[in-house]
């Protein structure tokens, strides 16, 4: 069985031994891990970094704070350098302050006798850490659970709202036939052509008509007849074979059954992709949200984000960190959807 | 009893957004029957959704706006609702142009702080170098001279940087004797002060003084800053604005010295830019009377000078400035003495840059200045073609405007 | 872990189970009364409703938007001017030189744009494809590695825009890499190439994840005995691939030329943190133009962005058109 | 319960006309066997009955009413397919419920019918799998179950047991004779297999090419086949076919055997294989020579030709001992079929 | 060229054994057919043989050479899929030469191989359609062309004839029987039609539950199953079986009827349909009453219940006038087959 899975380029692959296609599969795999992983993780890795470390030049891999200790004499900590003597000895020490391009520094073991060193002979003593106020302090400070409620509000509704539709949509046009299917389908396709960015005002303009302006359903409603949808569940649904609705045809089952009952469990892994794709759209959704929604009470997660982003600074510590936070829940709806994608299971009905 | 609500729309480039609503959550405390909610929103949508709501006859109560001119038709007229329009008009009084129609005598709002742009220098990296900084009155290729010398002793990518933005070239402009205005207060072409410094610039850049990324890696009007490359010690000498303190200050730390150095002259003066972001109330709101009391309260000597003093910004209240004295709240040593740079700074603006914010048609000057500039440094076109082009840039948006 | 998904996914689908029962008694007398060909347009109608109201009257409005002029946001402040944006998008002294046209920036845009999807769309196809392949076999840790490759997917594009400037600064990661390895460091979004390559790398990186997904649901779908008969033919892999991989992936590679295609040239937002159009304007690509002259400036002009945006739609369509035709062809010769 | 009119049924695929103006009437709890060669359109009838096609032209009637425009849904038949069109999504018992949930029947109900459903065909044990886990006899039998729990008004079958082993095929036939038999329900069957339409079949309708060549009950069809084509095709191996002219009222066979003719002139003579025995030695016979022998255990095929060169077969019962390229001679005692030029039956009925 | 020899085969998925330790040697250019209930393992047995699936322990040889790991690929062998396995994207003539392009072969070669396979298979006028537009049965046709053409050193067939209509089936079996006659090349068919198996084979094999239950000559088969199951197997309708108590060196049918016996104890008399006759009034014989009559036009088939209760069918030639409730009395000539407690065979070879 395992390995009738295997695909095109499994013909010497089999029977143990190592074929080209294997070594080249891994290669691909740990290679796009690496690429495609690598700055993901580094992105987390970073958002646990402080403003002043983000814009650091190289950056690190890693989060970092430096390392302070307390000397005796000094109400505050101190940070802690190694430094290069004059005399070529390396030790580390505390500074008490720098003045210019020197440093007045301290053993933290010898209090009393201070040394002067010049900047450019000492470096931080660092260690791994995390600035978690980078995540504490949005979610304690700004309505967190708000947004977050706004957002899952939002992404749920949108994403059944748009499977079902345009899976309606999608049955009607890949198992009839009647006048002007094709002209409903070119003009499906033909709309996916100018992106929403273009056309944001005359969109304002009708969703002020419609007074949905400041709602959360005037951020639902325009993006879930989304034609990418209707479009990708179409041409899965044309490879389920008529025979089946027809078999359900003489069950007595009603259209709207076939539909219900035969189209969309079959269509399965479309509408799983389809699925995780609305989820991560409209979780991420930013633009549109942005424009609907002038009312802190409304926001979603991602426009609460951006009210880091101002006009001549953006607090990239936090929009960081927010956006890992945000991460989480459409990582974990991909995990539990991706499975139903393994399943091509429409043609298995017939001889 | 109802509550009035009043909204804020609020933006913010640091912690002003905090300072904001522990001030008006005090203003709740005294003020039981009005519910002020501060909207923080990002930038963009001060900059995009807002006009789009404004157009349409809404939006919120109140907008912290730096677009004050363009869209000054929706700005309320508070000159009825407040208590004290004297008091207004003698603390705000001139900026009040920047964000009202050309002659009218509205109070739309006020500067919850100014700007000024100007440079910022990193002390250490000159003492380092052993090159003395230049002093008051230096010139741009004094200051570019000496920067050099700091690249080249101390290794650094380049000696200066100056952000990607119309705005921020204007004041060196007009430094070097340009003026954009013409005499029916329509835009004037390009003229020699304007080529001179920007010739300037595509030198620095071609010789590898100015850092290319900063101009040269980005199209149109995208804005850029070079602040990150200063605060890791990568130039030496930045041109930048006021706003930058705080940020400077957070992200630098204790890592080196650096002053703030004021505009360098040029052959016509030593001038920055003014501007910054203003308070306004909208002409939409249905409670003129709750804002005004707002605005009122805000507005106040005592509140605007806690504001300015927690958010580093630099104040625009007559009141304060004249009064001085101001207690920011730093423990950054660098941090007092740009601002107090920033204050003299702004004494010497040229009268022609003291204009431009309240001119409608500086955008549309900023946005070809940047494009066009960018692409002479890329080696796209050449200095003379962008000067026609920029010509036509203008003349193109002037004839859309008024179509 | 699965038996919890199953309660979950019941506990989901269980309100709208009960609303799908409720619904079937009036649509069967519906369907009695209509025929089949009226249950199309019910299964039709909510789709095209909310279409219509939110995606074609914006899209009209847009259309009458390309023929007003001024700086007016809403059309009621707004002149009608015809098409003179038109004119002024295509108007040229000399064609061969982009220079001289009113709007160069348009021009290079255009060319920019063509260039990038040219290249971006068959890199994208190819290392979807590839990555589609690779993940559809039988392999260890195939959850894993699909999540690995559709992560890019979750991030927004400015924060994509923004880690891959942090590697490809002067003294960002890659730099931190070249020279570890002894290399000159290059400052990458400084050079046309760089920055170009970038663009096309880095919005295939984020995307890429959508792609592979839908090829990896048909790969799913072709009936294995096929490959079994091939196997019995001696048919040497990469035959196999061209000849009946390919073929039978016919519908999703269609959906997936088509989406790419159409995304490639409305690419944005994680070039506009990325590169900003740069160096110079050798990565302005045609949605940053239209934003550009039609919001980022408080001096916008709604109009030609509008009629720039109508172009851009305009030869969308042709291309996409293009595309189905001759995915219709290979649909005619789709499954037994 | 059950009676099913066809009246002028055309039906055409694009410009291709592959139904040709079918009349047929069958009757309340007949068994109708359609059989003919491939492709000439017996699976396009069938599911012109079950209404998932409409015909062109003509009309339709069950139990007297017209439901010509009815959707399939609504005319209470049931129908195997051909391809099982099992629900691929559902288990074997789901798939058998489906059609019951969908008219509200109780659970309990259900649950019974299925429960015999599944006893009868021996698909008891299999109710929690799915499709793909089943073999194809299997899969074919939960197809019939699906049709038999939802008590038709007519069975629809298209070909229902052409992927059953022999064992099971003929169990399964004798199960579907007893269903029939119980449950008196009109059913329209499709099938290659002689014997099933043999033994099944109240009455088998022959098509060819889009027309109905003859409709009889099986033994008529079988005695007196209409036509060459229904001569040839009812009955396996098929018949022997020789062409001959008729003098004088009688025509002679290859060989020299006589057979008797009502009319002069062209004439073909069908003789089935099973009718030819081995002649005596010295009666006049007809003479050929052996090409094959195929060996069945109970009998024997022996495919010969004919002196002239014609084709003959013939199935002697058992195993004699006669190998490819003996001389054979065989006679016949029935009388043998005869037919014009025009290929219709000269014989009286 | 294509001496097949499997030694010790087993086959398990997950943790169910299908195939249980199977020998088989299949000599070169042998016919061998594989017959067995559905779910036996015939097509698991064909697959692994093929290449596609690995067996899970034991050893396949091709013409001496170990190819247990080797790929499908490499075998050289060809298949006709029991589910077609069409290319659904080609026309015919493109299905067919596909694996020819693989060797690279001349085209002209190609041509003429597939101008060839297309006459043979009478599919010569479809070669521009795809599958989507064929029926069944030339469906079928294309996937036995597709098998053909390769000039495999094997065959491998999964009841490559079971789409076909009864009159295809036989031609197409007659076709079958010639090309291997011409290739002389080894096939290995899997069947459910008895006729096909007896017709075809060199030798069958008879599969029952994963393990060969016979290897024989079909006549063997048919006249000397060593087995109960086989017994029952072969020959259609099934052999009639009597489970009695011999004492004496004989035993009594129900109705009177002596058979010899070598030995005393419990039997089980085994006694085909075909060889049952209506006996002579007075003489004895075995007993029962009619259930059931299946005419067939050239046989009739009888079910009757005989006296004891025990079913029996018989065959009988032509159209007798029996019915259901008659009584009937069967006698036979030859001699019964034997089994003794354990089914195994007892009479001698
Ligand atoms: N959808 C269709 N479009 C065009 N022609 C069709 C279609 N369906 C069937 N045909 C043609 O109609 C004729 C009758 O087909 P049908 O399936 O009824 O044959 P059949 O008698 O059931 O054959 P088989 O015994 O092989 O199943 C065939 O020639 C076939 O090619
Ligand atoms: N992939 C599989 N996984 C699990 N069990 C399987 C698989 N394939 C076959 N089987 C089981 O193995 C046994 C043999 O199956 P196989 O298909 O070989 O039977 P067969 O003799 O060809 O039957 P049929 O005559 O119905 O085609 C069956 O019981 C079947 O359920
Ligand atoms: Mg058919
Ligand atoms: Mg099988």
């Amino acid at each position: 069985m395992s390995r009738i899975l295997t695909f095109v380029f499994r013909r010497r692959g089999h029977g143990g031994r190592w074929h080209w296609t294997d070594i080249a599969t891994w290669i691909w795999l740990i290679g796009g891990t690496i690429l495609m992983f690598g700055p993901a993780l580094w992105l987390v890795a970073s958002s646990f970094k402080g403003p002043a470390q983000l814009a650091e030049f190289p950056p690190t891999l890693l989060p970092y704070i430096q390392q302070t200790a307390v000397v005796e004499g000094y109400d505050a900590p101190l940070p802690l350098y190694t430094a290069t003597l004059e005399d070529g000895s390396v030790e580390v020490l505390a500074e008490i302050r720098r003045i210019g391009v020197n440093s007045q520094m301290v053993d933290p073991e010898n209090p009393g006798e201070r040394i002067n060193v010049n900047i450019a002979d000492r470096s931080p003593v660092r260690e791994i850490g995390f600035a978690t106020g980078n995540y504490v302090e949005p979610l304690v400070a700004n309505n967190f659970l708000r947004f977050l409620w706004n957002s899952v509000f939002v992404t749920t509704m949108a994403t059944l709202i748009t499977l079902l539709t345009n899976s309606m949509a999608a049955f009607a046009l890949s198992k009839y036939r009647f006048r002007g299917r094709d002209a409903v389908m070119l003009l499906i396709v033909a709309t996916l052509m100018v992106p929403l960015s273009v056309i944001l005002v005359p969109l304002y303009s009708v969703v002020n008509a419609t007074g949905l302006l400041n709602t959360l359903w005037g951020v639902i409603l325009p993006t879930v007849a989304t034609p990418t949808g209707v479009f990708l569940l179409r041409q899965y649904m044309l490879t389920i074979p008529d025979e089946l609705l027809e078999a359900a045809r003489m069950d007595h089952a009603s259209e709207w059954q076939i539909y219900w009952r035969i189209v969309l469990p079959l269509a399965a892994p479309a509408l799983a992709v389809l699925a995780i794709f609305s989820v991560v759209w409209r979780w991420n959704d930013f633009l549109w949200p942005l424009i609907v929604l002038s009312q802190r009470e409304h926001y979603t997660l991602q426009v609460g984000l951006n009210t880091y982003a101002g006009e001549l600074n953006v607090q990239w510590h936090y929009i960081l960190a927010m956006t890992v936070v945000t991460m989480i829940p459409v990582v974990l709806v991909f995990v539990f959807l991706q499975r139903f994608i393994t399943t091509g299971i429409a043609g298995a009905g017939i001889k | 009893q109802d509550k009035v609500e009043v909204r804020v729309m609020w933006y913010s480039d640091g912690i002003e957004g905090e300072v904001m609503q522990d001030l008006l959550d005090r203003f709740e405390k005294t003020h039981p029957e009005i519910d002020v909610v501060l909207d923080n929103v990002a930038y963009q949508v001060i900059q995009e959704q807002l006009p789009i709501q404004l157009a349409s006859g809404k939006g919120p109560d109140i907008a912290r706006v730096t677009n004050l001119k363009e869209q000054a038709e929706h700005w309320l007229d508070l000159r009825d609702y407040v208590e004290d329009p004297a008091y207004w008009e003698a603390n705000f009084g001139d900026r009040f142009d920047w964000m009202r129609p050309d002659g009218s005598d509205a109070i739309p709002g006020f500067m919850t702080q100014l700007t000024l742009t100007g440079g910022f220098a990193n002390k250490t990296l000159f003492e380092q170098a052993g090159v003395e900084m230049p002093g008051d009155g230096a010139t741009w290729d004094d200051w570019i001279a000496a920067s050099k010398e700091v690249m080249e002793s101390q290794q650094l990518p380049a000696a200066f940087a100056i952000d990607r933005s119309g705005h921020r070239i204007s004041g060196p402009n007009a430094s070097y004797g340009a003026n954009y205005i013409g005499d029916d207060r329509m835009p004037a072409p390009i003229d020699d002060g304007t080529m001179t410094f920007a010739s300037k610039l595509v030198d620095w850049t071609n010789q590898g003084l100015m850092l290319p990324e900063v101009w040269v890696s980005a199209a149109g009007t995208t804005y850029r800053a070079a602040a990150d490359d200063f605060i890791n010690a990568q130039i030496p000498f930045y041109y930048s604005g006021s706003w930058q303190i705080a940020n400077l200050s957070t992200k630098i730390g204790d890592a080196f010295d650096w002053v703030a150095t004021g505009s360098p002259c040029g052959s016509a003066g030593c001038s920055g830019l003014a501007g910054g972001a203003a308070l306004v109330a909208i002409k939409y709101t249905r409670h003129p009377e709750e804002v005004a009391a707002v605005m009122d309260y805000l507005a106040s000597e005592e509140i605007l000078r806690e504001f300015t003093e927690r958010t580093l910004f630099l104040p625009a209240h007559k009141g304060v400035v004249e009064a001085g004295g101001l207690n920011f709240q730093s423990d950054d040593p660098n941090v007092a003495p740009a601002l107090d740079k920033f204050i003299s700074a702004s004494t010497e603006t040229l009268p022609f840059a003291d204009a431009l914010p309240a001119w409608k048609w500086a955008n549309a000057y900023y946005g070809a200045l940047v494009t066009r500039i960018s692409q002479v440094m890329a080696g796209e076109i050449s200095l003379e073609e962008a000067r026609t082009l920029m010509d036509q840039d203008i003349a193109d948006q002037v004839s859309a405007a008024s179509q | 872990m699965a038996g919890f998904g199953k309660t979950l996914g019941r506990a989901v689908t269980w309100p709208l189970t009960l609303v799908a029962r409720a619904v079937d008694p009036p649509l069967r007398v519906w369907q009695r009364w209509t025929g089949t060909g009226g249950m199309a347009a019910v299964f039709l109608a909510p789709n095209l409703a909310i279409f219509g109201v939110f995606v074609l009257i914006p899209l009209v409005l847009n259309f009458v938007y390309s023929m007003t002029g001024g700086t007016g946001i809403l059309l009621d402040q707004r002149s009608f001017i015809g098409m003179e944006q038109y004119g002024r998008l295509l108007e040229c002294e000399d064609y061969t030189r982009r220079i001289t046209c009113r709007e160069d920036q348009f021009w290079t845009a255009v060319t920019n744009t063509a260039t990038f999807v040219i290249f971006q769309v068959t890199l994208m196809v190819t290392v979807s494809l590839i990555t589609a392949l690779i993940l559809n076999r039988n392999i260890r840790g195939r959850g894993f590695f699909r999540a690995v490759f559709f992560f890019p997917v979750l991030l927004s594009p400015v924060v994509v825009g923004l880690i891959w400037r942090w590697i490809l600064q002067r003294q960002g990661l890659l730099n931190l890499i070249t020279v570890n390895l002894g290399l000159e460091p290059e400052v990458w979004l400084n050079d046309r190439f760089y920055a170009f390559a970038a663009t096309v790398g880095v919005s295939t990186w984020a995307h890429m994840g959508f792609y592979t997904l839908i090829l990896l649901a048909g790969l799913q779908a072709i009936p294995r005995d096929l490959y079994e008969a091939a196997e019995m033919d001696a048919t040497p892999p990469m035959r196999v691939f061209r000849r009946i991989t390919l073929p039978l992936l016919g519908p999703n590679f269609a959906v997936v030329l088509v989406l790419a295609l159409i995304r490639g040239v409305q690419i944005f937002d994680e070039v506009y943190v990325l590169t900003g159009g740069g160096p110079g304007t050798s990565t302005l690509y045609l949605t940053q133009y239209i934003y550009e002259v039609g919001f980022a400036s408080i001096l916008r002009n709604p109009g030609l962005a509008a009629a720039a945006s109508i172009l851009m739609g305009a030869v969308l369509v042709v291309l996409t058109l293009l595309q189905l035709w001759f995915s219709r062809r290979a649909e005619g010769r789709r499954a037994r | 319960m059950g009676r099913i009119v066809l009246k002028g049924i055309t039906k055409s695929f694009g410009n291709a006309e592959v139904i040709h103006g079918i009349d047929l009437e069958i009757g309340e709890g007949e068994l109708v066997v359609f059989v003919g060669p491939s492709g000439c359109g017996k699976s396009t009838l069938l599911r012109l009955i079950a209404g998932l096609d409409r015909p062109t032209s003509g009309r339709i009637e069950i139990d007297g009413e017209d439901v010509t425009r009815v959707s399939a849904a609504d005319r209470g038949l049931a129908m195997v397919f051909q391809s099982y069109a099992l629900y691929p999504h559902m288990t074997v018992r789901q798939n058998l419920s489906f059609g019951l949930e969908n008219t509200r029947m109780p659970k309990s109900e259900i649950a019974s019918r299925i429960d015999e459903a599944g006893r009868m065909l021996e698909i008891g044990d299999l109710m929690e799998r799915r499709p793909t886990q089943l073999s194809g006899g299997q899969r074919q039998r939960v197809a019939i179950g699906r049709a038999i729990v939802r008590n038709p008004t007519a069975f629809l079958l298209d070909e229902p047991l052409s992927n059953l082993d022999a064992e099971l095929r003929g169990t399964m036939r004798a199960e579907l004779a007893q269903l029939h038999e119980r449950l008196a329900t009109t059913m329209i069957y499709v099938t290659h297999d002689q014997v099933e339409a043999m033994t099944l079949a109240d009455r088998i309708v022959v098509l060819r090419k889009g027309m109905v060549e003859q409709v009889d009950t099986p033994l008529g069809l079988y005695n007196q086949p209409q036509n060459l084509f229904v001569a040839g095709f009812i009955g396996s191996p098929n018949m022997n076919f020789f062409r001959i002219r008729a003098t004088g009222g009688s025509a002679e066979l290859p060989g020299g055997l006589k057979v008797p003719v009502p009319c002069d002139g062209e004439v073909t003579i069908g003789i089935r294989p099973q009718n030819l025995k081995l002649a005596v030695d010295d009666a006049p016979a007809l003479e050929g020579e052996i090409r094959l022998v195929e060996a069945l255990g109970a009998e024997t095929v022996i495919h010969a030709d004919a002196v002239d060169g014609t084709p003959m077969v013939t199935v002697l019962s058992g195993q004699p001992a006669l190998g490819a390229g003996q001389r054979i001679r065989l006679t016949f005692d029935e009388l043998p079929h005869l037919f014009g030029t025009d290929g219709m039956r000269l014989n009286p009925h």
